[in-house]
């Protein structure tokens, strides 16, 4: 200690923050008023108190001027406070006798009027500086950290993200809301711009997953419910019964051609309704677990009771069908979690003037990544519903993008696979394929390359949006079954309409159904467009509000694969740098209760979301369990006798502030 | 060593917390052997200009009742803190306001208004004729203290040393208080001469209180007929004990009847009706923002009910400009 | 306490409003704000609360006793408090404070509960900027000031006259 | 050279008073006037408060007489819920109602206005106290009045919560029942009082109406108005504290009017002064015609001495006789002389007393349904009691939720506030002679306000406060030249 605490010595550091703060607020003169406030034994302004020097500066300052606390008026503390608590804690000082004043986020950037602007500066330093002279040291408390990471989506980032922590020895659970892993990504034939086998990428991958032994892979799964803290959650996860033992089946599906259902007559949901399945089924023949399914609302033997369960006597010695199965619910402790659960695409039929599900000749993307799959229903043909090969082919960008009617955002991903589309219908039909562009967007490595190559292969681009489609008959054009596309083309001036086989819609990448659920059991936050929400755009792009919950993959925003699994790493290192630490700090600013003030009228008790409140029967007050408590505050909100407190928090503290902002103008 | 020489004045009050001192009974002749009452309007015959006749800081403890509410009342506050080396905020309206503080939901105006002007029941004088401050009578000039604008605690107007609380202040309370003047064991100047701890501490029905939020519904104690034993607070009648200091034996609720506050807060609380509205609000059992909305509203006149005693001492203090009248809007 | 009005030199009444933003939603979108360049009065000054759930009436009193004229409480949105449902139980409070204040004078359109969520830096804007053409609308709280005995002209004993029979230790 | 001397204040009375007294050339009294400076306004901020909370609101009007406040108030509250209350929550009313007139009595007897005459009207100021009375009769007595005062307060606080500003009240009745062991307390504390009540007579007989020299001055002309008087009566024009019509008696002695409460406005009307705070009530069947006597002004009193002339008879048989031995010393009804009212009030001690123990002992006491749960809307109650100081009635207007509009609080000293003020001025008149203005004449002033056992507080509810009373004495020049006790 250099003196004593309650003789406070302030020192009040003003960041220019380069042009950010210094454009708007006079520094200068901030730095004088802040001199004459109670307590300041100086105050300095420089360009970047964040860096190396300015932290230096400070600590300096708390050597030589016995400064015991410290105003940083700088960016927001949610950016930069825990730096310059760590800077001060470097100088001997307690890192809580530390405030910081939110200049540019809160001033600095938004401020209209300069005159307001330095008012406002003023008073949010002054706030500080009278907050500060109260504050106490105070310490953070380690927890021991669960060393298990859930990660919750089987698409590629869920597999990558588990893969990485499981090959550094980290245990996972991966939890899979399908019947198998894969996602998105297990739908496509081939991926941009290099063309790649998407199956050869992928299945490894999930073979992979299912074999490591640090990975619990739980298909058919769904999180119910999170509780706790980072460090230590525990997470509820309801698994759906799949009626068939994972670990019995050999994947043999001998099953599933004995099933008394002789043909598929049930859409397969992962062929986009393309092709179909029986009650029994393997979602695609790559899936991993490779263990079949069954339909609980389709099996006769389910629905009615009665079957003669020819699938059972298929299994044989096995035994491997199980009717018993039910759901369950099972509970697992982790310390950190990844969500990877990726995104859906959207669903065109709003917009009527494209005629999707009106015209059997109109398709989405997806739909035709399975047309082109080689294990898809049509093996890989691109066939129209009739079984006819199309000679002309419209695709349709920005279906549901960059359209304010939809989603104003560009998805990031259309521009290229629709160009991959158009490569692959071209190569595989030879149709004349047609592109409705409002501009390409290739940025990345090859794909700029990849536009010319599909240019000089022959497809045709009309920069234009599409207005329209109608059928073949309606524009009087002798094409059976054909559609006429509408399309202004902006390049050459004029309207033009061309007859066309098959329309693709390259449709936009969206937030799930049920983020909104995923996001709020997660304690996370969501863009305006529904996307998870990372903590910072470029500081901390796979970590959430959420403390030791981190995002990846698209459920974060529309990304491509590579940038999915680079993404997946990326938290997996963020969650290894957590769960590997060992333990935690947690923030000081949990409440407390002074026996002596407290009455014990358990006004507080019942308000405790984490039960950290109990009545101790034999003093007659309330007691707070600090592990239990989050720091929310509520009880001491509630606590009519100002018996309950909250450390960082206090009244007193907080009418500190109060008197600060408002006591100079 | 003489007799330690204690008076009893009293400001805007109604007299109770006088009454009080009575009631310590058998105790006050006691007291009276062994402290030199000099001063006790209520009950003995000494003038304002025995206390003018006083020498500055003769007395040693003033009582001082009553809220200040007109030119007089600052007089006669200022007068005993001068006289007196230790002054008393006596009661809660010296301490808080008390319930004549209820007068600042109003300008003094609206309040003259009503008393001398409306005739409301037909029975005031007419012509609108009002109290002033200087009257011309035709045997020379009456005059009267005027009003203040707004009601205000002793401690707004003259340091206060010590503050005994209650409406009125508990005989028991005062009984200490004396007892400790006469054997020299005050605490320290700036103490409240009671318990400080609220009320539930001791609450003979604490027990009954469920952990859990409860006010699903909130009643008026003349609608419902009024369980003995159970928390008041349980039956969705507003009890204030939760917020209010301890020191009365639960008078009230031992009469079957919810605490309204009369002891004031803690000393933690800076502004009671805050603190026990907080304290009550967050009992409230709803997570439907409407439905809470209406919940509140079934508090008929939470300004009434939270402040009852302690408007003029609390962080408002007053009505702020604008139209008068302190009922409760929609 | 300073004065309500921006300055004695005939400048418009410039409100000042004591915003409680909550760590998790409102604080986060405010910095979103700054963050997005938007622009906005610069007439609400931001106390930081790990949860709305944290905000003592005491709190909103005390800022108007103050000086301010007005206050916002920024929190989550139903359903989404860090801290479960910190910003209903704010409700509760709050609801009940607004009853409160309108008794005594002060119009309920000065104090403020929104949910803003972190992702909402333009209902952050809007709010406040609605807020503060409210607030000049309504012009300054004008609080009677809270006496003080300094402030009564009463002369007191000088502080040499010291404790004899019966005084405090 | 004529002068102004003002008494500052009024002093062992309820609240504030000041009297200023204008002299002549000659030195002899112009005019006294007592002016009341103290408005607290309860009229108006009860406005916009719960109806039933009016019984502890209103009780704050007085701390003194916080009871007859607290069950007047419920009164109202009753006739504005349109509920009458069981036997037992009446009869609790009832019996907290006497209990409390029994102790005030006392407490205005042996601490307030009695030692005047127990101690002496020219005796050191020092000693006329209640300390001085306990000297005077010697300790064992005081003890005993100490004692009894104390049961009694005691006892209403075990029924009605606390003893000053009660909290048992409530529309329709009360808030709890009475246990069988409070209730043989009940008796305890009502023997007691009777035999107490009886002692206090004596007492009076003995200091009082054995000397000749008291009894001159209680029958002087200083003292004595011929006013109109008015108090509660039963079906049989019985006195009655709690309940009943409301009777008025003209100067001489007739009954003049006889009307329930809910009809007061047609009959009373209130008279403001510049000068006071305080507000004049007086006969609207009259008129107010100044500050007069006789039965051409609408001026009348109310309280024990009233309370007496308006009855025919009392309810119980010990208080009877004293009563009639009170009219047969004074020379029969009505009685005029103001200084009468303290003997008057004993008598009422002793009637009180004895309902004590009627009410004691009625089996309907401790029944266990104590209050009637309002039903009806509420719209406007007039609620009256006798208050020891004389009638009070409380009048409350609401809205439909049962918040109050409007409020009117006729209370006893406001009844009497026009006589107080004749008694202060005829007294002055009658004491101060020849510009000879010394302590004991203005002692003696004081104890014709005294008498009435005024309580300012109640008066000035409307507004409010002040030190007791002041004399001042002003010359004819309107100079301020004495306050009475001459400052240093």
């Amino acid at each position: 200690m250099i003196t004593a605490l309650d003789q406070p010595r302030i020192g009040v550091y003003v960041c220019h923050c380069g042009g950010n703060i210094a454009g708007a607020i006079p520094v200068g003169d901030l730095a004088a008023f802040a001199r004459g406030l109670p307590h300041v034994v100086l105050a300095r302004h420089y360009k970047y108190m964040c860096s190396h020097p300015g932290q230096q500066l400070i600590q300096q300052d708390i050597v030589l001027l016995q400064l015991n606390r410290v105003v940083v008026a700088a960016c927001s503390p949610l950016v930069h406070e825990k730096t310059f608590q760590r800077a001060a804690e470097d100088a001997g000082i307690n890192p809580f006798l530390v405030q910081i004043a939110n200049l540019r986020e809160h001033v600095a950037w938004v401020a209209t009027d300069a005159e307001l602007a330095a008012r406002k500066a003023k008073a949010q330093v002054a706030a500080a500086v009278h907050r500060v002279a109260g504050h106490r040291p105070l310490e953070r408390k380690a927890v021991p950290i669960t060393p298990r990471v859930l990660v919750v989506g089987g698409g590629i980032a869920g597999i990558q993200a588990a893969l990485t922590l499981a090959d550094a020895g980290k245990e996972v659970i991966l939890v899979e809301r399908e019947p198998t892993l894969g996602g998105h990504v297990a739908m496509f034939d081939k991926t941009f711009p290099g063309l790649e086998c998407t199956a050869c990428v992928l299945t490894p991958k999930m073979t992979a997953v299912k074999d490591h032994p640090k990975i619990r892979l739980l298909t058919c799964s769904e999180v119910q419910a999170v509780e706790g803290t980072v460090g230590k959650y525990r997470a509820r996860i309801r698994r759906r019964a799949r009626y068939v033992n994972e670990d019995l089946c050999v994947g043999c599906m001998r099953c599933v051609e004995e099933c008394l259902f002789t043909s598929e007559t049930i859409p397969n949901a992962f062929d986009r309704g393309l092709g179909m399945r029986k009650p029994i089924y393997m979602p695609f023949p790559q899936a991993v677990p490779r263990v079949p399914v069954i339909d609980r609302e389709a099996c006769l033997r389910l629905v009615t009771g009665k079957c003669a369960q020819s699938c059972v006597e298929a299994c044989g010695e096995r035994g491997a069908i199980d009717f018993r199965q039910e759901d369950r619910v099972e509970e697992h402790e982790v310390g950190a979690i990844i969500v990877a659960t990726g995104f859906q695409t959207f669903d065109p039929s709003p917009i009527a003037h494209y005629g999707y599900g009106r015209y059997p000749a109109v398709y989405t993307a997806l739909e035709v990544e399975r047309l082109l799959n080689a294990a898809g229903p049509t093996e890989g043909k691109v066939v129209l519903r009739d079984g006819s090969t199309p000679k002309a082919v419209g695709i349709a960008h920005c279906v549901g993008s960059r359209d304010h009617h939809y989603h104003a955002y560009c998805s990031r991903v259309c521009c290229m696979y629709s160009l991959k589309l158009a490569h692959l219908i071209r190569e595989r039909t030879g149709a004349e394929v047609y592109s409705f562009y409002i501009d390409i967007r290739a940025p990345g490595k090859a794909c700029e390359e990849f536009y010319e190559e599909v240019q000089q292969a022959g497809v045709h681009f009309i920069r234009g949006k599409l207005a329209e489609v109608g059928t073949a008959a309606e524009h009087g054009v002798d094409r059976p079954g054909g559609l006429v596309a509408t399309v202004d083309d902006t390049l050459q001036g004029r309207v033009r309409r061309i007859a066309l086989d098959m329309l693709v819609l390259s449709v936009a990448l969206e937030p799930r159904e049920g983020a909104e659920t995923i996001r709020r059991m997660f304690g996370m936050t969501c863009s305006n467009e529904g996307f998870f929400q990372e903590k910072h755009p470029k500081l901390a792009p796979v970590n959430t509000a959420n403390d030791g919950v981190l995002v990846a993959g698209a459920c974060q925003g529309p990304k491509d694969i590579a940038d999915s699994v680079a993404q997946a790493d990326a938290a997996a290192a963020q969650a290894l740098a957590l769960v590997d630490r060992g333990q935690i700090d947690l923030e000081p600013n949990t409440a407390w209760i002074d026996q002596d003030a407290c009455s014990g009228c358990k006004t507080c008790i019942p308000l405790c979301p984490y039960h950290a409140l109990r009545r101790d029967e034999e003093r007659r007050t309330a007691v707070v369990d600090e592990a239990l408590c989050k720091g929310c505050g509520v009880c001491v909100a509630a606590c009519p006798s100002a018996a309950a407190q909250q450390r960082l928090f206090t009244d007193q503290q907080i009418y500190d502030e109060i008197e600060g902002l408002l006591s100079y103008g | 060593m003489s007799k330690p020489k204690v008076g009893f004045t009293w400001c805007a009050s109604c007299g109770g917390c006088d009454e009080a001192v009575f009631d310590l009974a058998e105790d006050l002749l006691q007291f009276a052997d062994s402290l030199d009452i000099v001063l006790w309007p209520c009950a003995m015959d000494f003038k304002r200009s025995d206390i003018e006749a006083m020498q500055d800081g003769e007395m040693s403890f003033c009582f001082a009742s009553g809220a200040i509410r007109s030119s007089e009342d600052r007089e006669m506050a200022a007068l005993c803190r001068r006289k007196a080396r230790w002054l008393v905020a006596f009661g809660t309206c010296a301490h808080l306001g008390g319930v004549p503080g209820l007068a600042n939901l109003d300008s003094r105006e609206s309040l003259l208004q009503t008393v001398y002007g409306d005739a409301l029941f037909g029975n005031a004088s007419p012509g609108q004729v009002r109290p002033q401050h200087a009257t011309e009578v035709p045997e020379g000039t009456v005059s009267l203290p005027t009003l203040d604008e707004s009601v205000k605690t002793l401690g707004q107007v003259v340091r206060v040393d010590y503050v005994l609380p209650g409406c009125p202040p508990p005989t028991r309370l005062i009984a200490a208080a004396l007892a400790a003047i006469v054997e020299g064991t005050l605490p320290p100047p700036s103490s409240v001469l009671a318990p400080d701890v609220a009320l539930c501490k001791q609450c003979p029905r604490i027990e009954s209180k469920p952990d859990g939020p409860l006010l699903r519904e909130l009643r008026r104690p003349h609608e419902h007929e009024i369980d003995p034993e159970q928390c008041f607070l349980a039956q969705g009648l507003l009890c204030l004990g939760p917020a209010t200091r301890d020191g009365c034996d639960h008078a009230c609720i031992r009469g079957n009847m919810p605490c309204t506050g009369c002891l004031g807060p803690t000393s933690g609380t800076r502004d009671f009706g805050a603190a026990a509205l907080s304290a009550v609000a967050s009992l409230v059992d709803s997570h439907d923002e409407h439905q809470i909305a209406a919940l509140v509203a079934e508090i008929p006149d939470p300004a009434g009910t939270f402040y009852r005693y302690s408007l003029p001492g609390s962080m408002l203090h007053k009505r702020a400009g604008g139209p008068a009248g302190g009922g409760p809007r929609p | 306490m300073a004065d309500t009005e921006s300055s004695g030199n005939g400048k418009a009444f410039q409100p000042r409003i004591v915003a409680f933003f909550c760590n998790w939603c409102t604080y986060p979108a405010s910095d979103l704000a700054g963050a997005s360049r938007m622009k906005y009065a610069a007439n609400a000054r931001v106390i930081r609360l790990m949860c709305s759930g944290r905000l003592d009436p005491q709190f909103v009193l005390a800022a108007l006793r103050e000086g301010a004229d007005g206050v916002l409480v920024g929190g989550c949105p139903a359903g989404d408090c860090h801290f479960q449902d910190g910003n209903i139980k704010c409700r509760r409070r709050f609801e009940l404070l607004l009853r409160l204040v309108a008794q005594l004078g002060i119009e309920p359109e000065r104090l403020r509960l929104e949910w803003i969520s972190a992702s909402e830096a333009e209902k952050l804007r809007d709010v406040v900027e609605e807020m503060v053409k409210q607030l000049k609308e309504l012009g300054p709280l004008r609080l009677e000031p809270l006496p003080r005995p300094e402030n009564a002209g009463v002369s007191e004993l000088p502080s040499a006259a010291v404790a004899a029979d019966g005084g405090p230790p | 050279m004529t002068r102004q001397v003002t008494i500052d204040p009024v002093t062992r009375l309820q609240g504030h008073g000041k009297i200023d007294i204008f002299l002549d050339e000659q030195g002899n009294v112009r005019r006294a006037y007592l002016r009341v400076p103290e408005l607290r306004g309860f009229e108006k901020f009860v406005q916009g408060r719960p109806a039933e909370d009016m019984p502890q609101i209103t009780s704050r009007i007085c701390g003194v007489c916080p009871t007859a406040h607290h069950v007047a108030a419920a009164k109202a509250l009753d006739a504005l819920y349109q509920v009458v209350p069981p036997p037992a929550g009446r009869k609790i009313r009832e019996l907290v109602y006497n209990t409390f007139l029994f102790e005030d009595h006392a407490l205005h007897f042996y601490f307030l206005g009695g030692p005047d005459f127990l101690v002496g009207p020219d005796a050191p100021k020092a000693q006329r106290n209640v300390l001085g009375v306990v000297e005077k009769l010697g300790r064992e007595m005081g003890t005993r009045v100490i004692a009894i005062r104390r049961a009694a307060r005691e006892l209403i606080a075990l029924v009605g919560g606390k003893a000053i500003h009660p909290v048992f009240a409530l529309p329709g009745g009360v808030a709890r029942p009475l246990k069988p062991e409070d209730r043989l307390r009940c008796m305890e504390v009502a023997d007691q009082a009777v035999e107490f009540a009886l002692a206090t007579l004596r007492t009076f007989h003995q200091a009082v109406l054995a000397n000749p020299k008291y009894v001159d001055m209680i029958a002087s002309d200083a003292y004595t108005h011929r006013t109109f008087y008015m108090g509660l009566v039963d079906e049989r024009n019985r006195l009655s504290f709690y309940d009943g019509q409301l009777r008025v008696v003209a100067p001489d002695g007739k009954e003049f009017l006889k009307f329930p409460a809910r009809d007061y406005l047609k009959h009373v009307a209130e008279h403001v002064e510049p000068w006071s705070y305080v507000k004049f009530c007086h006969l609207k069947d009259v008129g107010w015609k100044g500050f007069e006597e006789g039965p051409q002004s609408g001026v009348y009193a109310v309280g024990p001495l009233a309370r007496l002339n308006a009855a025919d008879r009392l309810p119980t048989p010990k208080a009877q006789e004293a009563y009639e031995e009170f009219y047969d010393v004074l020379g029969g009804k009505p009685v005029h002389h103001t200084l009468a009212t303290h003997w008057a009030r004993l008598v009422e001690m002793l009637a009180a007393a004895e309902s004590m123990q009627t009410l004691a002992r009625d089996p309907d006491l401790i029944r266990s349904e104590v209050r009637t749960i309002p039903t009806a809307a509420p719209i406007e109650g007039i609620g009256v009691v006798e208050a020891p100081r004389g009638t009070l009635i409380h009048h409350y207007q609401t809205d439909g939720r049962g918040l109050i509009t409007a409020a009117n609080l006729v209370v006893a000293t406001q009844n009497n506030a026009a006589r107080i003020a004749m008694s202060v001025d005829k007294a002055a008149k009658a004491l101060v002679r020849n510009g000879q203005v010394d302590e004991g004449a203005l002692n003696r002033i004081e104890m014709a306000l005294r008498a009435y056992d005024p309580c300012h507080g109640c008066a000035t509810h409307a507004l409010s406060g002040q030190r007791s009373l002041a004399v001042w004495v002003y010359d004819a020049s309107r100079r301020l030249v004495r306050q009475i006790p001459q400052s240093p």
